[in-house]
């Protein structure tokens, strides 16, 4: 699958595809990006409720969190105890769900790659909610609308970082091409491997997965599902082919039961 | 212009350009169209210092039409990169933020309630204060020893304060023979 | 560091992928600890037992630094045959006046076989005045005084370069620390013996000619009865391991405030004048010259003393100041004893105090026994807030927790309260002194809107009002001349009139004929010629140009920045740095270079700006009867010391010891296994009926106290609150006050994880919810198991998030040298449920009293 | 998990993040959405049901027909509206046209369905224009069905587990249970001599549910547990008792005026369980994280093995112990 969606979304002459490389192994669970994200965006308080989730009191992504820091502690693990942490965003995918159902075209492809909701065009229909396969995309009570990271669109279109990315003390969130990225992700990844950090791995990067490779992917240190990631996500429209072969057949089933039925000649 | 209106409708732009399904180029809104960061139109752009932990990280500060409109790190900063922590993020929402009181807020003694009171005149009232509890609380000597002090007032705080103000504070309230003064460091 | 000092921690991490090991001790295992290589657990109080296992395992194997030891510290020195250790008298030095609670130094000094006058003029303060009125200037916490310089030794003392002689440092210190064994940590600290082991192994295999070591730390070592102790230990340790004054190496400070590094150094602090100079004090300063005799030293720098006071009177009184009237001396109040911030609180309390300024300081939840806090102001007659926001310190009369337990009612609160809003960091022209001494400007960028100001003004505007009513008033007197004839001419700019901050800051570096600026503190007089209002500032407007405003990018300077900021003294950046050369002026190692003597220019050069006299020569020797400056050899790395040396031992400066012992805190489950002493026997403590402490270690009653109870900040927050709880952003990532526990705790007293905990101690009692986590873990020591309670402190009952505030459970008990209370290791109980309402809740505090049998004299022993 | 029954800060689980949903659950509310896909899909089998009563001469019939489906195409058009988070913008939907989404291609359908069935009722009650009328009766018919059966789609492009797997059956299940619909409220309205139609679209659509019902669950495997149990087991099992009832009734009873209404009755309402029990469903396995977990870890399991082969893991990342894999059994 390309990884060039933006040429396949109408931008014939485009900036390379640009991306986020979130190293959760240097992550310290500082929340910076959360804030950071937030004061950029202007988007609102979320909830102040202790969870009990460790120091995750976030809780998940949604249309009023953008970046989400999960906390998981490992205290037993073998050879270490560890605190795993690691800034949840939008995967700004290749094949994305949402973009691909929002019936208004709020969702939009970028000539950066990324997907962004128009807030202007979007009325909150709330199918990009249900489509995607990261439960990123939320909707929000006050306004109605559908809400997610922009990638900060508006900041990279005059070369600036995204705000998370400026903000991270750590360079847990590295911003630039996504090809860069990818050869700096494997290039840690080995180092990881190396040190005998078993457990590492690459998450979301690759092309050939369920959604065509994610314009932000992520090094962790344990499984994607305990970080609260799907494993092995598939976007839902690479069935609606499928789907829409079985719609057409049934709607003539339907044609065909209603046409039986007034067999039998006239009342 | 009725030709024109109808081809900025989406399904036009699908129908004429290369965006047949809808997804990019031919469903951007004319708000998408001229997005720009908000910084971009900044008047200017003012060299800070966080003010929350002593790491001392730079801040760039944006201004538009006077008000503060977004707050950074600077990246030139051999201490922090332009790299800021999640209180440093939330400087803007500090200095500009709903929980900032504006008003001078003045309870009388055995009050139940704030009232408002004019800034000079608070002043002037605390300057009074300050003579008075000077006053009461002198001490010219102590067991035989000068000491030409007063214990009537004392000050705390200083540890969030530049040092020019704490310097002025120092200053003015040692002159007037206050000892008790004191900030964060001890506590 | 990860989390209080996030953005700092980045350099951690850099320093960790590129090969650095990273250890970290602490009782809870925390966003640091999972960056850390090593992470070791301890129990809270217990830091001197294992950095001093660390000192021990040094000594024992071998593993100091020879070359460095021998040259900079003061380990050959040989004490006097009076010094008795804490190993003769079972845990107290020699000197010690149970009665009046201080020591006698005298026998802490170095021994001197040529009998000669002493250096200096000094007559000692002992021959000159009662006991009382010594313990008085003693506490008057005149050990933070001078800053790095300790007390006033003698230069010249018997020395063993051999290292052998019984009665010399090295052996003294080898001897104290024997008994500080693996077994012996494992039992105070609750560290187990492999972990501690491995820490020794790596610490020691890191330090030397090609590695440094760097120790890190806050106020989990300096909330202690102890808390100077603490660091001392480190201090000896990096002496010995040839750490200090080279680069990657020290033993730093992260602080917690963006100037509270400036509010040391031109100091809010009712010891202090700017620059570390004391405050005077009324017995033994009577007078510029008996002033300068005391608290000046016959060797190094602050043999200059005299030049610094004379300098800052006359930035102080200008014109009026002239050698005839002693330059204005005696315009300075003196001091009798301790004024800090908790006498303060006595005082008002005692109706002798009876205005308050809180200048962005929030006591009535940010400082420790906030219900004493808030009962004093309730004693006053007035109190002005200034801050962004209303924090609990401006609105305790109306809603604060003595109107729930019916101890005030509102309608009978007779302070007067004004609250002034102040004007933010974006608001105001002005410098911030960082942790590593740096000032950095922030230029305003708007101005404040409504009635908000800045503190410049403020003082500003304030004092000139004050002046005023003086000058105006027919009673003026001769205790009035201060203020009326103090330099008060600020310019003023702009529609509110702020002062201009470069003015003040060019009266903070200094000047000389025709205001001159200064460049550097050596170029000051004590004729009155100069003018300084801080002594180790100056220069930072030399030039006439504003050094802190400097931001040459980092990007485009090596990796010292040295054009970024301007850090004092001289800007330099590293202290001490003439000790990252050997004595002969060479780096130790090529990799460890940071300054070093040139010898075809005859000076010191290198990556920093040196911290010694630019052309001494390595091989200066002084003459027996320099003085001052002249007296620093050109082996003497540690200028601003009285012998120019690193202490192993502090033979004076340090008024509860000359070695770091380890004591039990002033509340504690254990008693003290070293010594039959339990706790620091010169500790301050505060007798007043709110301020109860409780019994430990054997005593009975300390038992309804059994665990331990620490308290710390999270990244998500900042101290009280004040700058945080208001704010939806970060109230959101933290939204509640929660205690911190290990599930075997949970277990024993039933709490549940996320429900409600109530935490008793004498003072009060709190409810927090409960985070059950292993990251607490139960440490085993001297067969029990001691459980830790976690207490982040930002809570309150104002703003967004609102809790308890955790001060409420401290008591206050001080370090002896500085006056810091005890945070940071406090014994109490838990249980499950929240807290009684109303009045109910001071009677379960009365019950948990009554049940350990406390009264007044509970805990007070020495 | 509920909160009370954590003692601590949970050990990590393999499987999930504190046991809290992986994707969001969908915002869309009830009544208003599965009231949409019950009267979409009672409109959308009534329009054909109504061509073929008119053209075979059952003007009740038809009339009955073409005014449910123009009804419930107007209350279905306004449970729409009124879901949306933004309900002034509802024109928004023909923006753009995306045959990649469901939602778009069914606002267009309804845009031509919607007029057409509305036309056809009105020329049928006001006896006005019956040239148009019987155009807009064909168009009606024509559009119908697929109204009916896109919402299918709607919610099975989702990435929400229970529908997402039931994607290839749940247009039938759709389309048969409008024709129960449909059907069930002829047989409600229409006297049993004008009914025929009605009731044999009943029965034809009463058997094809309860076919692809079944055959949907035995398909789903795991992930059909969310169809089985709680609120949405209820009601689908109620969906299914109140089908066979109709179905016998139809069958037997459905020339006998009461009977017949009496089974009309219980088929619409059977049609009404159903989609909201669909819904439900849905709703809970996008709330479980076992259900978007588990498929997943076993696929991607599969796939690293078929990857692998039978070498060896590589160096660095030791194959998982049981015990940490993902599966269902393991998630919670």
């Amino acid at each position: 699958m390309s990884l060039d969606p933006a040429a396949r979304s109408g931008y014939a002459d485009h900036p390379p595809r640009m991306g986020f490389f979130t190293d959760t192994s240097v992550c310290i669970g500082c929340k910076a990006c959360e804030v950071a994200c937030k004061e950029w965006n202007g988007v609102p308080e979320d909830g102040l409720e202790l969870t009990g989730m460790s120091y995750d009191n976030t809780q998940s992504l949604g249309a009023s969190t953008w970046r989400h820091v999960a906390f998981i502690e490992q205290i037993d693990h073998p050879g270490q105890p560890r605190w795993l942490m690691a800034s949840d965003v939008c995967k700004h995918c290749t094949e994305a769900g949402c973009l691909d159902v929002c019936p208004t075209g709020a969702l939009l492809r970028t000539e950066f790659g990324t997907v962004v909701v128009q807030d202007d065009v979007c009325n909150g229909c709330g199918n990009c909610v249900a489509a995607c396969p990261f439960g990123v995309i939320g909707r929000r009570e006050t306004d109605g609308g559908a809400h997610k990271c922009t990638l900060c669109y508006d900041r990279i279109g005059d070369g600036l970082t995204p705000a998370c990315a400026k903000a991270c003390p750590t360079e847990s969130i590295q911003f630039g091409p996504l090809d860069e990225l990818r050869d700096r992700a494997q290039a840690r990844l080995e180092t990881l491997h190396e040190a005998g950090v078993a457990g590492a791995q690459l998450y979301g990067e690759d092309p050939g997965n369920g959604i065509g490779g994610a314009g932000a992917f992520f090094l962790l240190l344990d499984e994607p599902e305990v970080y609260g990631l799907p494993p092995d996500p598939v976007v839902t429209t690479r069935d609606l082919p499928r789907m829409w072969r079985h719609v057409a057949s049934a709607a003539a089933a339907l044609a065909a039961a209603a046409l039986i039925s007034g067999l039998g000649g006239r009342a | 212009m009725a030709d024109r209106a109808w081809l900025r409708w989406p399904v036009a732009r699908q129908l004429t350009g290369p965006d047949k399904l809808g997804r990019g180029a031919a469903t951007r809104s004319r708000r998408t169209d001229s997005i720009a960061p908000r910084i971009r139109g900044a008047d200017r752009v003012v060299k800070s210092v966080c003010p929350y932990c002593a790491v001392g990280c730079a801040q760039q500060v944006y201004v538009r039409d006077e008000q503060v409109i977004q707050i950074e790190g600077d990246p030139d900063s051999p201490v922090s990169r332009g790299r800021l922590c999640p209180k440093g993020s939330a400087s803007l929402q500090l200095t500009t933020g709903a929980a900032r009181e504006y008003r001078v807020r003045y309870r009388r003694p055995f009050g139940t309630d704030w009232e408002d009171l004019d800034l000079e005149a608070a002043m002037d009232m605390i300057a009074d204060r300050v003579i008075e509890s000077r006053r009461k609380g002198w001490q010219q000597e102590v067991d035989g020893k000068p000491v030409r002090r007063t214990l009537g007032f004392a000050s705390l705080g200083g540890a969030t304060l530049d040092n020019e103000e704490n310097y002025l504070i120092k200053k003015l309230f040692t002159a007037l023979g206050a000892i008790q003064i004191e900030n964060q460091a001890r506590i | 560091m990860a989390e209080a000092h996030p953005v700092g921690f980045q350099w951690v991490m850099e320093a960790k992928q590129r090969g650095a090991t990273v250890i970290h001790v602490d009782p809870r295992f925390t966003r640091t600890s999972a960056h850390a290589d090593v992470y070791v657990p301890i129990r809270a109080g217990a830091d001197i037992a294992f950095v001093g296992g660390i000192i021990n395992y040094v000594l024992q194997h071998d593993r100091y630094f020879r070359d460095y030891v021998l040259a900079y510290t003061n380990a050959s020195a040989v004490l006097s045959e009076d010094f008795a250790d804490t190993e003769d008298l079972d845990g107290v030095f020699s000197g010690l006046d149970r009665e009046l609670r201080m020591y006698d130094m005298e026998t802490w000094r170095y021994q001197r076989s040529e009998v000669r006058a002493a250096a200096g003029d000094r007559t000692p303060l002992r021959d000159r005045f009662t006991p009382q009125q010594l313990r008085q200037v003693r506490r008057a916490a005149r050990g933070e005084a001078h800053g790095s310089g300790g007390g006033a030794v003698d230069p010249v003392h018997d020395a063993d370069e051999t290292l052998q002689h019984p009665r010399c440092v090295f052996q003294v210190l080898k001897r104290h620390f024997a008994r500080y064994t693996p077994e012996l940590v494992a039992e105070v600290a609750g560290v187990p013996e492999e972990t501690f082991l491995r820490v020794c192994e790596l610490v020691t295999a890191n330090s030397g000619r090609d590695r440094t070591t760097t120790f890190v730390y806050s106020l989990g070592w300096t909330q202690h009865t102890v808390g100077v102790q603490y660091i001392r230990t480190a201090a000896i340790l990096q002496s010995l391991l040839g750490n200090m004054g080279r680069p990657g190496g020290g033993i730093l400070a992260l602080r917690g405030h963006a100037s509270i590094q400036g509010s040391t150094d031109i100091p809010t602090l009712f010891d202090l004048l700017p620059g570390y100079l004391p405050m005077p004090h009324a017995y033994g300063n009577e007078d510029l010259d008996t002033y300068v005799a005391a608290e000046s030293l016959s060797k190094g720098f602050w043999a200059d003393t005299r030049n610094y006071m004379v300098s800052l009177l006359k930035a102080w009184w200008g014109d009026t100041a002239t050698a005839g009237n002693d330059f204005c001396y005696a315009y300075l109040p003196r001091l009798t004893g301790s004024h800090s911030t908790y006498e303060t609180v006595l005082s008002q309390l005692s109706g002798v105090c009876t205005g308050y300024f809180l200048l962005g300081q929030n006591p009535a939840v940010g400082s420790a026994n906030a219900r004493m806090q808030r009962m004093g102001m309730a004693s006053l007659d007035w109190l002005v807030v200034r801050d962004f926001s209303m924090i609990e310190s401006a609105t305790w009369w109306r809603d604060g927790p003595e109107i729930e337990t019916e101890q005030m009612r509102t309608e009978d609160i007779k302070t007067e309260v004004f609250f002034l809003p102040a004007a933010a960091h974006t608001e105001k022209n002005g410098s911030f002194t960082n942790t590593q001494r740096m000032l950095q400007w922030h230029h305003a960028a708007v101005e404040p809107a409504g009635d908000a100001r800045s503190d410049l003004w403020f003082a500003y505007h304030l004092g000139r009002r004050i002046r005023q009513k003086l000058a105006a008033s027919s009673a003026e007197t001769d205790r009035d001349r201060p203020v009326l004839d103090l330099t008060w001419d600020y310019p003023v700019r702009g529609p509110l009139a702020e002062p201009d901050a470069e003015a003040v800051l060019a009266e903070v570096s200094g000047w000389g004929a025709d205001r001159t600026p200064l460049s550097s503190y050596t170029e000051l007089n004590d004729d009155g010629s100069t003018s300084c209002g801080c002594w180790i500032y100056c220069g930072v407007y030399a030039g006439g140009v504003n050094q802190a405003a400097r931001r040459t990018p980092g990007g485009t300077q090596d990796w010292v920045a040295a054009d970024w900021g301007w850090a004092w003294p001289a800007n330099r950046r590293v202290l001490y740095n003439r000790a990252s050369a050997d004595p002969d002026g060479r780096p130790w190692s090529d990799r460890k270079a940071l300054v070093w003597w040139d010898q075809a220019t005859r000076r010191w050069t290198g990556h920093d700006v040196p911290d010694f006299i630019a052309d001494r020569p390595p091989d200066y020797r002084p003459a027996a009867d320099a003085r001052g400056t002249e007296a620093i050899s050109g082996t003497d790395a540690f200028i601003m010391q009285g012998d120019g040396k690193a202490w192993l031992f502090a033979p004076a400066g340090l008024v509860d010891g000359p070695l770091p012992v380890h004591y039990e805190p002033q509340e504690s489950p254990f008693s003290n296994v070293l010594h039959g002493q339990q706790h620091n026997p010169v500790r301050e403590v505060l007798t007043h009926p709110l301020n109860l402490y409780q019994p430990s270690g054997d005593e009975p009653g300390s038992e309804v106290f059994p665990y331990v109870a620490t308290t710390y900040r999270l990244t998500e927050h900042h101290t009280a609150g004040g700058m945080s709880r208001f704010l939806p952003y970060l109230a959101e990532l933290q939204p509640a006050f929660f205690c911190e526990v290990s599930p075997e705790l949970a277990a024993e007293r039933g709490l549940e994880h996320a429900g409600w905990a109530t935490i008793v101690t004498a003072r009060s009692a709190i409810e927090a919810r409960v985070l059950v986590t292993r990251r607490i873990q139960p440490l085993r020591m001297r067969g029990r198991v001691v459980h830790q309670v976690g207490l982040p402190w930002h809570w309150g009952p104002n703003g967004l998030t609102t809790g308890d505030a955790a001060n409420e459970l401290v008591h206050l008990a001080l370090d002896p040298n500085v006056y810091i209370q005890e945070d940071k290791a406090l014994a109490c109980d838990i249980r499950p449920g929240r807290r009684p309402r109303g009045p109910a809740l001071l009677d379960l505090v009365r019950e948990y009293r009554q049940r350990a049998a406390i009264t007044l004299k509970t805990g007070t022993d020495t | 998990m509920k909160r009370d029954e954590q003692l601590m800060v949970p050990a990590a689980e393999f499987g999930s993040y504190y046991g809290r949903p992986v994707i969001k659950e969908p915002v869309w509310g009830a009544p208003a959405i599965p009231g949409y896909l019950f009267l979409g899909g009672l409109a959308g089998a009534s329009s054909p049901l109504a061509a073929v009563a008119e053209f075979s001469g059952r003007p009740g019939l038809a009339l009955a027909a073409k005014t449910t489906a123009a009804g419930a195409i107007g209350l279905s058009v306004v449970a729409l509206v009124q879901d949306l988070g933004r309900p002034t913008r509802f024109h928004h939907m023909l923006r753009v046209f995306k045959p990649t989404s469901p939602m778009s291609v069914g606002s267009w359908l309804l845009s031509a369905y919607g007029p057409a069935a509305g036309a056809a009722a009105a020329c049928a009650i006001t006896g006005l224009l019956p040239a148009a009328g019987r155009v807009a009766t064909v168009a009606a018919a024509v559009t119908g069905p697929a109204v009916a059966a896109y919402t299918a789609a709607l919610l099975a492009d989702t990435a929400v587990p229970a529908w997402h797997e039931a994607h290839r059956e749940l247009p039938y299940l759709f389309v048969s249970s409008a024709a129960t619909a449909a059907g069930g409220l002829g047989l409600l309205l229409v006297r049993p001599e004008q009914a025929a139609p009605a009731r044999n679209l009943a029965l034809i659509g009463a058997t094809a549910e309860l076919t692809a019902k079944s055959l949907l669950l035995q398909r789903l495997g795991e992930v059909a547990e969310p169809y089985q149990s709680g609120r949405a087991g209820r009601l689908m099992e109620a969906a299914e008792i109140l089908t066979a009832a109709g179905l016998t009734a139809a069958a037997v009873g459905g020339r006998n005026r009461i009977i017949a209404a009496l089974a009309g009755a219980a088929l619409v309402a059977s049609s009404a369980f159903t989609r909201f029990g669909i819904f439900f469903a849905g709703r809970m396995s996008a709330g479980d994280p076992r259900y978007t977990v588990g498929p997943q870890r076993n696929r991607k399991d599969r796939k690293d093995r078929g990857d692998r082969g039978i070498s060896p893991p590589p160096a660095g990342k030791p194959a998982r112990a049981p015990a940490e894999r993902g599966d269902l059994a393991a998630a919670r």
